[in-house]
């Protein structure tokens, strides 16, 4: 079970939870498993199939560049966070 | 001055050759976009908006066309209608819906020097005399122009189909989430752990300000410009001056709506960016206006335009709650920002409420962060965006915390140093950092060591943090038949990155710096490469060259092998020749080498593509810094009499570029504490639309800026390399605030502190002074 | 040095102001003073063609012509050939038929050619060899550039030409194109 | 038409899509040389001998370098004097003290119009001006015009270091090789011939002709790199050859290959771009030069002249059993005519037991010979061609059963030794047979048909290629093989066939020697077949890479993904949706970012080219003209990518060899200069000289190619001037021995026909 980290403002999908615990060998098995607990909080987090171009994902400390398929061990920690630009 | 630490093994690296480009920039020969010319070529120019909010009844371009040699006019008629779509273009999210808008006036115009028509002649002139003869009818509107006005509830709404959505920070039109009423606040987002309350119970001493910061400009010399011919065939190709010819070939498709592949993108030297150069004005504008007019056509902005029309960084609006123990640990802290997006959403105020405090150990924190449309040009990046300004704040703070305990700021900020595993404000814990580095840098320096005496003199010092990017990038690398080798990436130059290229590529196949030649080349000519930007050239197209290069070498091995009638992996390259393990064949240096390429198989070529992480994966950076100011008590003049910046750079590749990155920075951000700011009238017209105005620091502004190199190496990169060109400007205006208080007692809460607002501040306290002595008596 | 002189005159529709020496040749001109490089110079002897420009409805060489002598004159260019991004058929039917290998000597042909399709719409085979004999192409030997024009004029006629596809005798051209041809040293 | 022998139904090969750079071609915007300017421009000027052979005593350059607007005057002084020998400059072997004393004489001028000394001034006016004050003290020397002539004992001396093997190392000669090529015994040979024919032939110096004259732009930097942008076969030779002249390492010289206006071999050397660096370097400035026509005849390199001695023995049922050949070729001022080129085509299209062919490489007072298209090969056929027709006749067998008797195929041993894999002559013989053109009759007085074929080897050598996928699925193809025909076309189809993609969506780039891999000249019919190869490589090499990003997303493994018809799909059919490059792209940055395919080749296997070639031809009896009234030819193509481009390849070529067999020669005096340095008076083909050309593909596949390709540039120049020779006798009685058969020359063959048949008639009364 790896262990997700929900944005403050998303805790509202998780009744006031920041953490909860979610099932996937992948970030898009992960957030399936996370709609199930929580109905709603997909669509905050992906669009078409993948994840929003507005949100970015650390697992582990990592920001992944491989979306949906980025790999989620039993042991990972998983936060959702703003994507951001640079000058 | 570099305390560089010896670099290790390497040859090249860390070394200062001259860049390749130089002698071209020396003499003059080096193309910009502007000195692009083509056979027959028009000229445009771009009719604006004179105010600030207003509806666009009717434009009536009839008499404009008569005029002899006018060839061509648009409006946005001759636009695509572009609906809302959040494309991904490199590091930014962008609604190319906006985007459309923004770069021409669709029955709304939304700031002064917003686009509305644009036209093309035979001359610049002839250009301008036809804005004339353009005939727009408008409904003015009531302006809003800080952040502050745009949340009130009855503020007057810009963008009818905003709603204000969580966790987005740039939205989609007609979404209906968040509160179901039109806002100007399309973005929120809020980063929160421990218990807030318990935290500041458990604090000796609380601080709570509010800050504002004005709007400022990147600056670069060079203003926007771009030439574009649309071929019968199709084929549009554009020569413009941009930090990401990948982001100019993907925006301008989706605006003309356009297949990317159609369209080459040929990018010039670039006279500076900062960030601002990283989305699209006149490329899609002068490619209709070719396109109508079956001719090439160059269209360059004035000084006035760039300020007007182009994107500066928000002003912000912020408030700080902080509490500390006697023993300086910081146990609380509470965060509210407003940022100002400027006409259409997509401010940093997300990088803001992530970089504030992400220097610091807190367990009990809450951060709020607001997106803002404002009756102001729609912002772009501007280094480290967002940072500055939320640093400013807290770094203030900070500063009156440390005095309250009586701790030296510095050690303070030790106390409270984030390190290795350190959970950010956002959440994930950091990797290795080399931020405690920078402090005991500043720390032990002559600056810091030396005295600082005199009346109305003062030392401040203040910390940053910026993530960095990575990011995509491309390089091939050709060995060729005399052993020369050449380097191709797509990598816009703007600050010296050729040199480095080159340098990893002589590196690592051990030749000499002047055998290699890097080149940046055009969007057909190399794989996707994202933006110059984000501090990610050295760093993740300096690792595509590092891997394209050591592509290179695995042939070359195999090609001494079959020399050699050897298996590949029974040759090695080391002190820069091959070897054959065991017998004694004579060992080849690589130009040995090169001359029997032909014989062995045909030339060879290295080449990697890859993704090197999104921004704030690979390499964060942080920067400390020391001001030494004297305030002019009369006219609160504030003059900077040194200045020191400490920063981890992971490696530096080559020192000379990373210290003028670091100065550089330093230099932006002592001109955003001290002068630079939007000026706008009641009428939402901008009043200082020139550089004499818009006052940027010039070098009698300036003292000599001591750079010193911490090298902390990153350990997601093959050279430890870490981004170096963005958190130098984080740190600087709190520096200044607090050494201004050092020097007169007063604290600045406002940016710019020019001297009007300084002076209010000095006499509001003698009054202040005077008063309590009367009442004392 | 040679004092320069103004010369005035409409260039691709445009009028066009320009300071030249008067040693210097049309194509000069237009290389050098206008950035006007499509026109090639292959001889500078008129022997070639490729240099070919439309002065008041003839195809002239350029190089054997003064800058100075343009004063007045309308002239077009092969980059005044096209309409804003449409092609002239000419250059349609170029591409179509593949009658350019290296290109250098296309912008003559164009030139030769239109300033015949504009005198004699429905040019016979002969009409065309006739009227483009002047232009030299080493690459192609001629036929998909005859078939181009022959193809192009289909267009211009709207169909109703006849295509003399092959093996016409090469002799007589007609009136109208040896009236165009016919006289005036300048024009070939 | 073409007449398709491999099996593949190809989406994209062997359509006529419009090729990517037409439109600028068309509109005027397409860069060539002589188009660039740079700001400071200077204008460059050659000065030129006017004699054929003079020693240079003295140069004063005071009064040029005075005149105001110069700013600079170069002589051979300010050049680095090199070795005499044989050095490897990038991929050929070549004497750089005479590719040096080519740019600007040495000592002596060689031939009318050898560069002397070199002016750069801030107008091409003032430069000309320039050239007329320097002062050059010439001693004249009796110059050498002919084989003959420099080949007699005695003969005066071009280059006094010159030596040959069998003279041996203390004789001055003229001759700088002698080559001999021996197969069984032809004294046997010809003993069991029925009919043995032997003929000598002269063949006139002629030049490629390409419209757009020799131009480079120098721009020397103060860091010592150089850029040079010029119309090129070759910008990485440019880069070598220019290297060695001026003592520049290859990696600062930096080659920009403009468009190029023709070439046909006659680009793949250098006269102005050492030149216009060097006058960079002294002056500061970029330097442009541009040759007049007059310079291009007069200086560049044509091909040679010949005298070809070729005898040849037939049995009466037509079965080649002997032929001996002697070769003596004008190599121009310097040694290196294609004399051996000559010796190893002239009898190997034939399966001849006993051959015998000696080869001259002789230097005579004219400008330095340049390769053009199939070098030597053209001569050599008119010889062995006309000598088969007569061997034809008096077998009394048709010319093309005659050839189909003694046709080379795969197995027979070529010239030099090695048997020919798969080629097509005897396809080409018989498509010209099958042919409406054969079938027709030729009636009317003064008209004949003739016909001929040719060989040539075609090369391979080196080529690189990149191939980047965009994020939309577009494809951009960057090569370093300058496009002179439309080989971008088949660049972009090559990929666009392996991938699956629209030929629209490729972009193929032609890029300078910095921004892509060693490539060897455009030449020797090779782009298509090497650098295409090498695309074809470089896309497969992507292709690979896609996959294993398709695999990632579906979560299999590489093997597991198949690729067809452009859509990618699982290979056990599970639920997963097929995905097009297009859908594909998008996603890349999510499955480790950008994609780029590279490969490099020096390609081997070369297939050879036959070409056979069909002509009818009326003679004026009065005037000796040659009117061409139907042309076929009919060529092994390989695999023909973009049939529009090769028919232009045949048909051009085909033209050539029309101009070199009716009109073309280079015209020298007694003193030995050149007389016709126009193109009035050096006469090319017209459009109303030429009949629309037809041509028939024949594709037999090169082995061993992916795409059986061929090089198609060069054979179709060879056939031609035989062709015509033989239908000029079939329409007159007279065999024609000399190049060209201009209304001159063959009217005084025809009257001493005339002549000889009247006494002859007189005779008999």
């Amino acid at each position: 079970m790896a262990t997700v980290v929900i944005p403050a403002l998303l805790r509202k999908f998780t009744d006031g939870k920041d953490r909860v615990t979610a099932n996937g060998r992948n970030l898009g098995q992960l957030v399936d498993d996370l709609e199930r607990q929580f109905p709603g909080l997909r669509e905050q987090l992906i669009e078409d199939g993948e994840v929003k171009p507005s949100v970015a994902v650390s697992i582990d400390g990592d920001m992944g560049t491989a979306g949906v398929l980025e790999p989620v061990r039993e042991s990972s920690e998983v936060f959702f966070l703003p994507a951001i630009g640079g000058g | 001055m570099s305390q560089s630490s010896p670099n290790g093994s390497f040859r090249v690296i860390g070394s200062r050759p001259i860049r390749p480009d130089g002698v071209d920039k020396v003499t003059g020969r080096a193309l910009y976009g502007a000195d692009y010319a083509l056979p027959g070529m028009l000229h445009g120019c771009v009719l604006r908006s004179p105010y600030a909010h207003a509806r666009i009844k009717s434009i009536d371009i009839t008499k404009a066309l008569k005029h002899p040699g006018v060839k061509a006019i648009v409006t946005a008629e001759d636009f695509p209608e572009v609906k809302g779509v959040m494309a991904q273009v490199g590091e930014l999210t962008v609604n190319t819906h906006y985007l459309s808008l923004n770069i021409m006036a669709r029955e709304k115009v939304l700031y002064d020097g917003h686009a509305v028509a644009a036209v093309a002649a035979t001359s610049r002139h002839i250009a301008q005399e036809a804005l004339e003869l353009i005939e727009v009818e408008y409904e003015v509107l009531q302006p809003v122009m800080t952040a502050e006005e745009a949340m009130k509830p009855d503020a007057p709404i810009l963008l009818e189909e905003l709603r204000t959505k969580l966790m987005e920070h740039r939205t989609d039109p007609g979404s209906l989430e968040g509160p179901d009423r039109a806002s100007n606040v399309p973005g929120h987002i809020r980063f929160e752990r421990g218990d807030l309350a318990a935290g500041f119970r458990s604090a000796d001493f609380i601080v709570e300000r509010e800050f504002t910061t004005a709007a400022v400009h990147q600056g670069y010399i060079e203003p926007q410009n771009a030439l574009a011919l649309w071929s019968p065939d199709g084929h549009v190709t554009i020569y413009c001056s941009t930090q990401g010819s990948f982001n100019v070939r993907t925006l301008t498709s989706s605006v003309l709506c356009i297949p990317e592949g159609t369209i080459r993108v040929v990018p010039a030297e670039i006279g500076g960016g900062f960030g601002g150069k990283t989305t699209v004005y006149l490329e899609p504008v002068a490619a209709l206006l070719s396109k109508k007019s079956g001719r090439p056509v160059k269209m360059v902005m004035t000084r006035g335009e760039v300020l007007r029309a182009t994107g500066p960084t928000s002003g912000t609006k912020m408030k700080v709650k902080m509490g500390a123990t006697r023993d300086g640990k910081i146990t609380a802290a509470e965060v509210w920002l407003a940022y100002e997006a400027g006409a259409f959403p997509g401010s940093p105020f997300a990088p803001g409420a992530m970089c504030t405090l992400g220097p610091y150990v807190l367990e009990n924190l809450r951060i709020d962060s607001f997106d803002v449309v404002v009756n102001r040009p729609k912002v772009a990046a501007y280094r480290a965006p967002g940072s500055p300004a939320s640093a400013f704040a807290c770094e203030t703070v900070i500063d009156e915390l440390a005095e309250k305990c009586g701790i030296d700021p510095l050690e303070f900020r030790i106390r409270n140093a984030a390190h290795e595993g350190t959970p950010q404000p956002a959440g994930p814990p950091f990797k290795k950092i080399g931020f405690v580095e920078t402090i005991e840098a500043i720390r032990d320096s002559d600056h810091y060591r030396s005295k600082i005496e005199g009346p109305n003199r003062g030392r401040g010092v203040a910390a940053g943090f910026w993530f960095n990017g990575g990011l995509q990038s491309s390089a091939t690398v050709n060995i060729h038949t005399d052993g020369t080798v050449s380097v191709v990436t797509g990598s816009v130059d703007i600050g010296g990155t050729r040199a480095v290229q080159a340098m990893i590529a002589a590196e690592v196949l051990g030749v000499e710096m002047d055998d290699v030649r890097a080149l940046v080349t055009d969007t057909d000519a190399t794989g996707h490469t994202d933006v110059t930007g984000g501090s990610r050239i050295a760093l993740a197209t300096g690792m595509a060259v590092y891997e394209a290069a050591h592509d290179a070498l695995t042939q070359l091995k195999a090609r001494a092998a079959k020399l050699w009638e050897k298996k590949p992996e029974e040759v090695s390259f080391n002190n820069r020749t091959f070897n054959a393990i065991g017998n004694g064949v004579p060992p080849l240096t690589l130009k040995q080498l090169a001359s029997r390429l032909a014989r062995t198989g045909g030339p060879v070529t290295g080449r990697a593509a890859l993704n090197a992480g999104a921004i704030g994966a690979v390499g964060n950076a942080f920067a400390t810094v020391c001001v030494d100011v004297e305030v002019d008590p009369d006219t609160a003049k504030v003059r900077i009499l040194r200045c020191t910046i400490a920063q981890d750079v992971g490696r530096a590749l080559h020192p000379s570029y990373v210290e003028g990155q670091m100065q550089g920075a330093m230099a932006q951000g002592i001109g955003w504490a001290l002068n630079e700011e939007y000026f706008y009238d009641q009428k939402g017209v901008l009043r200082n639309s020139g550089l004499l105005d818009y006052r940027m620091p010039t070098c009698l502004d300036l003292p000599m800026i001591e750079a010193l190199i911490v090298e902390v190496a990153n350990p997601n990169h093959p050279l430890g390399v870490r981004g170096v060109g963005e958190v130098g400007i984080v740190p600087p205006m709190a520096a200044v605030a607090n050494a201004i208080y050092r020097a007169i007692g007063v604290r600045m809460t406002e940016l710019p502190m020019s001297p009007p607002h300084l002076l209010k501040a000095v006499l509001e306290r003698r009054n202040l002074a005077v008063t309590e002595a009367a009442a004392a008596d | 040095m040679v004092k320069k002189v103004i010369v005035e005159a409409v260039i691709n529709g445009d009028p066009v102001e320009l300071l030249c020496e008067p040693r210097q040749s049309l194509l000069e001109v237009l290389r050098d003073e206008l950035d006007l490089t499509g026109s090639k110079e292959g001889c500078l002897t008129g022997d070639c063609g490729a240099c070919t420009v439309i002065i008041d409805g003839r195809p002239v060489c350029s190089c054997l012509m003064l800058g100075v002598e343009a004063a007045g004159k309308n002239i077009t260019t092969v980059e005044g050939l096209a309409t804003g991004a449409t092609l002239h058929v000419l250059q349609e039917k170029f591409l179509e038929h593949a009658s350019l290998q290296c290109g250098i000597c296309t912008p003559g042909f164009l030139m030769s050619a239109k300033a015949l399709l504009d005198h004699n719409p429905q040019p016979t085979e002969a009409d065309i060899r006739y009227a483009l004999a002047g232009n030299l192409c080493r690459c192609t030997g001629y036929d998909k550039i005859v078939k181009a024009v022959i193809d192009a004029a289909k267009h211009v006629a709207d169909g109703v030409g006849t295509s003399h596809h092959g093996k016409v005798p090469r002799k007589a051209a007609s009136e109208a194109t040896r009236d165009m041809l016919g006289k005036g040293e300048e024009v070939k | 038409m073409a007449a398709s022998t491999n099996g593949h139904d190809y989406k994209v090969i062997g359509t006529r899509p419009v090729r990517p750079d037409g439109v600028d071609k068309v509109t005027g915007r397409a860069k060539y040389g002589a188009d660039y300017t740079f700001p400071g421009m200077l204008f460059g000027k050659v000065l030129r001998s006017p004699h054929a052979h003079a020693l240079i005593k003295s140069i004063n350059v005071e009064k040029a370098a005075a005149l105001p607007g110069v700013k600079a005057v170069v002589t051979s002084a300010d050049l680095p004097e090199l070795a005499d020998k044989m050095e490897a400059a990038g991929e050929q072997a070549i004497n750089l003290a005479h590719l040096s004393a080519t740019i600007l004489a040495r000592g002596k001028a060689l031939y009318d119009g050898h560069a002397i000394a070199a002016v750069a001034a801030t107008n091409p006016h003032i430069a000309e001006e320039a050239l007329r004050l320097i002062e050059v003290d010439y001693e004249i020397l009796p110059p050498v015009m002919s084989v003959e002539d420099a080949m007699k004992p005695g003969a005066p001396v071009l280059l006094p270091t010159l030596r040959n093997k069998e003279d041996g190392a203390d004789k001055e000669t003229n001759v700088a090789t002698h080559m001999q090529f021996k197969r069984g015994d032809v004294s046997e040979g010809f003993k069991q011939a029925d009919f043995v024919i032997e003929r000598e032939f002269k063949t006139a110096m002629v030049h490629q002709g390409y419209i757009e004259p020799h131009n480079a732009v120098g721009i020397y930097n103060a860091d010592g790199h150089a850029t040079i942008y010029c119309s090129t076969q070759g910008p990485f030779v440019v880069r070598s050859l220019c290297s060695a002249v001026l003592g520049i390492p290859e990696g600062k010289i930096k080659v920009v290959p403009a468009e190029i206006g023709g070439g046909f071999g006659g680009k793949t050397t250098v006269y102005l771009e050492p030149l216009s660096v060097l006058l960079s370097k002294i002056t500061g400035h970029p330097v442009k030069l541009v040759m007049t026509r007059g310079e291009v005849l007069r200086a560049t390199g044509p091909t040679s002249g010949s005298t070809i001695r070729c005898k040849m023995g037939a049995t009466k049922d037509g079965k080649l059993v002997a032929a001996e050949c002697w070769l003596a070729y004008e190599a121009g001022a310097y040694p290196g005519s294609p004399v051996g080129a000559g010796a190893m085509t002239i009898v190997t299209p034939y399966n001849i037991p006993n051959i015998l062919i000696d080869a001259y490489d002789v230097v005579v007072n004219r400008p330095k010979t340049a390769a053009y298209r199939a070098p030597g090969a053209t001569n050599a056929a008119m010889a062995s061609e006309t000598v088969i027709d007569e061997l034809a006749e008096k077998c009394g067998i048709d010319p093309l059963d005659f050839r189909l008797i003694n046709a080379s195929k795969e197995g027979t041993p070529q010239t030099v030794g090695p048997p020919f894999k798969r080629i097509g002559l005897v396809e080409t013989l018989e498509a010209i047979k099958k042919s409406a053109h054969y079938k027709s009759k030729l009636t009317g007085p003064n008209r004949g048909r003739g016909v001929a074929s040719g060989f040539w080897f075609n090369v391979g050598l080196q080529s690189s290629a990149t191939v980047n996928i965009h994020t939309d699925g577009t494809i951009s193809v960057v090569t370093g093989s300058v496009d002179i025909g439309g080989t971008r076309a088949a660049q972009a189809m090559i990929a666009a066939e392996v991938l699956g993609a629209d030929v629209n969506d490729v972009r193929p780039i032609v890029a300078d020697t910095d921004s892509i891999g060693h490539t060897d000249v455009t030449a020797g019919s090779r782009t298509a077949f090497a650098t295409g190869w090498a695309v074809y490589d470089a896309a497969h090499d992507a292709l690979r890479q896609l996959k294993e990003r398709v695999a990632k997303t579906w979560e299999k493994k590489p093997e597991e993904v198949v690729f067809a018809d452009g859509l990618f799909s699982p290979a056990s059919g599970n639920g997963v949706k097929p995905m097009t490059l297009k859908q594909l792209a998008p996603r890349l940055a999510r499955t480790g970012g950008p994609i780029i395919g590279r490969a490099t080749v020096n390609a081997r296997g070369v297939g050879p080219s036959f070409a056979t070639t069909l002509i009818d031809v009326e003679v004026d009896p009065d005037t000796g003209k040659v009117e061409i009234l139907r042309v076929t030819v009919a060529q092994d193509v390989g695999k023909a990518i973009h049939p529009a481009y090769v028919e232009g390849q045949m048909q051009g070529g085909t033209a050539q060899g029309i101009g070199w067999a009716l009109n073309e020669e280079y015209v020298y005096d007694d003193k030995g200069i050149l007389r016709n340095t126009g193109l009035l008076d050096y006469r090319m083909p017209t459009c109303l000289d030429l009949p629309e050309l037809e041509t028939i593909m024949i594709e037999v596949p090169t082995p061993g190619h992916p795409l059986g390709i061929r090089g198609v540039g060069e054979i179709p120049i060879v056939p031609p001037p035989a062709a015509i020779a033989n239908a000029i006798y079939r329409a007159t009685g007279v065999r024609m021995l000399e190049l060209p058969m201009s209304p001159p020359r063959l009217m005084k063959a025809i009257l001493k026909k005339r002549a000889a048949s009247d006494s002859q008639a007189a005779a008999a009364d």
